[in-house]
């Protein structure tokens, strides 16, 4: 009985799942790129941009996400018009760079210090050397650590439901309250839908971070 | 004077590293500051470039003055070689030695990878070009940190303990390497304690210490008639091993 | 704002009733996820196949599943077999097994990242690999993972709201149940921003606290 | 060309809002559908979450807010309601194979489940869990399935809803009975924003008592809920709403 | 015999690094390891405490044979000094040499303290008996992991190229470190390429290449009339700092 209804339902439960990654893949790479201009800023800026860095992370990691939602929709919308799902990219987006940040941050920091020296050395700009030298290393090393804001966001995603964006969970809510039960079997099929989502996108990022990776980027072997 | 450097100071919060410190190198000479550790060999190779830039003094290269503003282009001309190699760890060898001249000096791709293979030749490298730098040993790479010292094309080279961070037997691969560039005619600053290079290669040796020269010579005069007490110890050290 | 702030100070005292059950909440959750991380770590570094598996699997669906969906299983599956929790300790169960699986995660890195000459020396010394792990290794490793355990503990901490979907009256569920009786729930989510601003920053704080005190140099 | 309005709704909420194969249904969602026509009105549907609902209303993100809304005091200052169209009683409810009547299910140390926000669970707290002498604990759940959920197994011993909910539930099959009603007589209404800006009393209200007397109503409210009594269109106004004194838009007596 | 090791092969792989290695160290002696990098010198020394298990071969250490089973308790017997000093990063360096007789000897926690007191004094470090191990200088940490080693009051203590990774003047106080213990009787094998240790100290130099021994004797012998080639041609390289 359920799963007729689950198996007649499956295609807005596949939309709803296509408007989850929607908005992860719009969160993600607005946390990426300005992820990493905080991750630069923090960590080869003037202390005045540090500041404002430190600040913005702060806020946007103390803030549950469910209320920077509300007030992105709610709030910031009465100076910039936008719909539902622009409002959580940015409320999200934001947030995922201030996790970002850390992630890129820590990658910098890792990077050996005798990189930028010799870079400068040669005459290369700070900027230059950011680029050419500092970049590529520090991406090869976030992968990792960024594979956790990825299965972390994806979840977070469904939390746009609150400012009307109607995603995987909302939809399996819908069948919830249309059968005024089900609860288990219908979160169930959602979780694994996340499950699934979760582990090809894992197993991508690894993918890439093997196809990425150099003689002296490996791990250090185990203890 | 291809090099002048002047009256440099450089203090690290309350103590002063350096208490003016100043010499000459013409082109084509070849000079090894060598004295005991903490005596701030490093950080005058450091100033001299402006890595460390100094609290006092003055650095010309070729009879320009090296301020903030020429900075990058000076150090160019300006190269420098790391104790510890410093290879960018995500570039194979020819990459490492082909930025430079890509990057700063305006080459082609192509021009800049063939200039790279033409320096790893000479320091006989050019079969481990692709190699990634985790992948070399400890020789090779600074030969090959040396070979992208040398694509810059530069006026001098400064060598901060090129050999101190290897075995015995690779030492030897870098100093043929900085003998041979000696003996090409190359203007070389070299913070060494080894014997073999300094008393081969080098037209004047400085003996620093406390952060200032307290002997210079010609390695003859320095190795077998040292004028200095603290000179005369130290070189008893690094030649016998021995704890004076 | 003079608005929201009175609107605030009415309202506060009703909504801070729910921190004592908040912090129990997360406080429990952490300790469950410190003691089977711990476990976990080991089983992922150091287990035989079997162990590794199984530990792999864990962490894996832990991490890979909404923790939402986990609390439901626990809070309304389990019953089907038996096992009847009571909201609170379901909450932290719920909670507690996710944060087992970040927590492992991390653990498991810091302890990576520990140079392996530590183990050779200990093992020269004559130390079991047992030994050595729990008197070098651990304790290495435990320092490098502060920050990021910090980040996870604050994470959790903001994450115990979920419990009010299965009725547990927290911070959360106080704060909306004004929002409903008053209607103001734009100043509601204000309030419940700004309480959890002040106790993480609070956490945040006292964590970097530890951090310093634990700190080691060269570590 | 008229203007589009936007009414909200939680669209997660039968008999009176849902979603099915992706389209909004329900009694609220037809009989906008209808007012609007009848009033020459456009109007779209959107889904947000309860507390989620009045924000978007008060910034103006939807227009009005067509939903199982109970008319309560406190609301009233926040929003202007329309002429209530319904009118709730409250039921309690236990699981089928339960022994526990009306009073035992009520009282002397039973634990009751509500939606935490819900009328049903101010009225529960301010004349049962208050008064020690009942003995009752209360439990507030973020929505009425996890409630009914709970109290299948085996955590609650009853569970009180309004009778449009609970007779769902029933007919959507739960193993659940109803051993009492709560007289109370709750109306419910549509609302806009306070002061009502777009001026959009006068059509709604007009349109409701249109499609009432029409038939329309009926008919809509049946095609959900069969078994339902239709009242008489408005039902009681109470007096502290400000909208149902003097003059009111769109409805001559 | 303190120790014997006998016929130790072990390979990596395909390749063969270790190639059947045998000798004798009676109490009291001091040998020192030298030969060209990558000839197994490590991967010997390793091999004798089971810090990588040899193929074949068998070691003894005062009679009895190494197993898998006594392993830890042997490894008392056994102490290793590292190239890279290798102390425990978060314990200072009084706790560093407490560790072993407390968590492995029995020691009660002051016992333990006060042996790690008396046993740095004799290296030297007392007054640095509370810093961490970040804030000692490369010799002091050596020095400190020396005494880490002489607190398990070992029959015999192995070290791998112990001053390698050290400055020349911080070699000096850890040679003099191993010069004293030596003239008070500990059984020492030390692979070093330091000769200002092995003349003074050394009852006999191993020679090792491919895996092989292929010359040993007394100091004397060794460094004034070398047998083999290979030998003169490697002692040329260390002793003068050039490529031979
Ligand atoms: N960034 C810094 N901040 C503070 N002190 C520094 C810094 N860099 C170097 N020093 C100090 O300056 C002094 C000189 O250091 P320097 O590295 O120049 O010595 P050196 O002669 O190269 O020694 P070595 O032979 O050990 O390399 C040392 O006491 C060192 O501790
Ligand atoms: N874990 C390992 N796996 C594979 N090969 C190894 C391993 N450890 C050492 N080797 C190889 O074994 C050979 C001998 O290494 P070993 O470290 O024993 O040499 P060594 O004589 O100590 O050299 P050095 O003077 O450079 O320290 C080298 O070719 C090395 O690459
Ligand atoms: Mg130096
Ligand atoms: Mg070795």
């Amino acid at each position: 009985m359920i799963f007729e209804t689950l198996l007649s339902q499956m295609p807005y439960l596949v939309h709803g799942l296509t408007v989850a990654i929607g908005l992860l893949v719009c969160l993600l790479s607005l946390g990426l790129a300005l992820g990493l201009v905080l991750a630069i800023l923090e960590v080869y800026g003037h202390w005045t941009l540090r500041l404002v860095c430190v600040l913005f992370e702060r806020v946007f990691r103390g803030i549950p996400a469910i209320v920077l939602l509300l007030l992105f929709y709610y709030g910031v919308t009465d100076y910039i018009e936008m719909g539902s799902f622009t409002a959580a990219v940015l409320a999200l987006g934001l947030r995922s760079a201030a996790y970002q940040s850390q992630i890129f941050r820590g990658a910098f920091l890792s990077v050996p210090n005798g990189q930028m020296m010799a870079a400068r050395a040669m005459g290369m700009n700070k900027l230059q050397a950011i680029r050419d030298i500092i970049i590529p290393q520090a991406l090869r090393m976030s992968i990792g650590p960024w594979t956790n804001e990825f299965s972390s966001e994806l979840k977070a995603t469904s939390l746009a439901y609150v400012i009307g964006v109607v995603e995987l969970t909302r939809q399996a809510k819908y069948i919830i309250s249309n059968t005024q039960g089900n609860i288990l079997v219908v979160f169930g099929v959602v979780a694994l839908m996340y499950f699934v989502v979760n582990r090809a996108g894992n197993w991508a990022l690894y993918r890439l971070e093997n196809r990425l990776s150099l003689p002296g980027f490996e791990h250090r072997g185990d203890a | 004077m291809l090099l002048r450097v002047e009256n440099i100071h450089k203090s690290y919060g309350a103590a002063e590293i350096l208490k003016g410190v100043s010499f000459d190198m013409a082109p084509g000479q070849s000079k090894v500051i060598m004295g005991p550790s903490g005596t701030g060999k490093s950080t005058l190779l450091r100033c001299i470039n402006h890595l460390t830039p100094p609290d006092k003094g003055r650095i010309f290269v070729d009879g320009e003055e090296l301020t903030a503003k020429n900075l990058n282009t000076m150090r160019q001309k300006v190269a420098f070689v790391f104790q510890d190699f410093n290879l960018f760890t995500h570039l194979r060898t020819v990459e490492n030695v082909a930025i430079g001249p890509r990057k700063l000096r305006g080459f082609g791709k192509k021009a800049a990878l063939d200039l790279a293979y033409k320096e790893l030749e000479r320091v006989g490298l050019s079969d481990r070009a692709d190699a990634y730098p985790a992948e070399l040993s400890g020789g090779q790479q600074q030969r090959a940190s040396i070979a992208r010292a040398l694509a810059m094309e530069p006026k001098l080279i400064l060598f901060d303990e090129p050999t101190s961070a290897l075995d015995p037997e690779l030492t030897g691969e870098v100093v043929s390497v900085m003998n041979k560039l000696a003996s090409e005619g190359m203007t070389m600053l070299v913070v060494s304690h080894e014997i073999g290079f300094a008393r081969k290669a080098a037209d004047e040796i400085i003996f620093m210490e406390g952060g200032k020269i307290i002997e210079q010579g010609p390695p003859s005069q320095i190795f077998n008639a040292p004028q200095q007490d603290r000179t005369r110890a130290f070189l008893n050290v690094i030649e016998h091993g021995d704890d004076a | 704002m003079s608005a929201w702030f009175d609107f605030a100070i009415e309202h506060l005292p009703y909504v801070l009733l729910g921190v004592p059950t908040t912090l129990g909440l997360w406080v429990s959750a952490m300790t469950i996820g410190a003691m089977l991380g711990l476990v976990l770590a080991w089983a992922r570094i150091y287990g035989n196949r079997p162990i590794y598996v199984i530990a792999t699997i864990y962490v894996e669906i832990f991490r890979g599943t909404p923790m939402l969906v986990q609390m439901f299983f626990i809070y309304l599956g389990l019953p089907e077999i038996g096992i009847v929790f009571d909201p609170l300790t379901a909450a932290v169960i719920a909670i507690g097994l996710n944060t087992a699986a970040y927590q492992a995660e991390y653990l498991r890195g810091a302890v990576r990242s520990v140079p392996m000459g530590q183990m050779t020396a200990a093992r020269a010394l004559g130390m079991g690999k047992f030994q050595g792990f729990v008197n070098i290794i651990l304790p290495q490793a435990l320092r490098r993972v502060i920050p990021q355990w910090s980040n996870e503990a604050i994470l959790e901490l903001k994450y115990t709201s979920i419990a009010y979907a299965i009725g547990v009256t927290e911070i959360t569920a106080r704060a909306e149940k004004i929002g409903y009786e008053t209607f103001q729930f734009f100043e509601v989510f204000l309030l419940i921003a700004a309480i959890y601003v002040v106790m993480t920053s609070i956490v945040a704080q006292l964590l970097l606290l530890l951090e310093k005190k634990v700190s080691v140099p060269g570590l | 060309q008229a203007e589009t309005l936007t009414a909200g709704v939680e669209a997660a909420f039968p008999p009176w809002a849902y979603v099915e194969d992706g389209k909004y249904k329900g009694i609220a969602i037809d009989a906008m559908r209808a007012i609007a026509k009848d009033q020459g009105l456009e109007v779209k549907f959107k889904d947000l979450p309860w507390p989620s609902l009045i924000p978007a209303l008060v910034k103006g993100r939807i227009d009005l807010l067509v939903t199982g809304l109970n008319v309560t005091p406190e609301r009233a200052k926040a929003l202007d309601f329309t002429i209530p169209w319904w009118e709730n009683d409250d039921e309690i409810l236990v699981p089928k194979d339960s022994d526990k009547n009306l009073i035992t299910a009520m009282c002397c140390g039973a634990t009751i489940g509500a939606q935490g926000g819900a009328t049903q669970f101010k009225w529960l707290e301010d004349n049962l869990a208050s008064n020690d002498k009942v003995g009752v604990t209360l439990r507030g759940y973020e929505d009425y399935v996890t409630a009914i959920a709970d109290m299948l197994a085996g955590r609650l011993d009853a569970v009180v809803t309004s009778t449009d909910t609970a007779e769902d539930f029933i007919a959507k099959g739960r193993p659940i009975k109803i051993v009492g009603t709560i007289q109370q007589n709750q109306p419910q209404a549509l609302a806009v924003q306070k002061g009502d800006p777009k001026k959009l009393l006068g059509k709604i209200n007009a349109g409701i008592m249109n499609i009432y007397k029409s038939g329309q109503w009926a008919e809509i409210v049946h095609s959900y809920a069969p078994q339902s009594t239709i009242r008489d269109i408005p039902t009681s106004m109470p007096a502290y709403v400000d909208t149902y004194q003097g003059d009111i838009p769109g409805y001559t007596k």
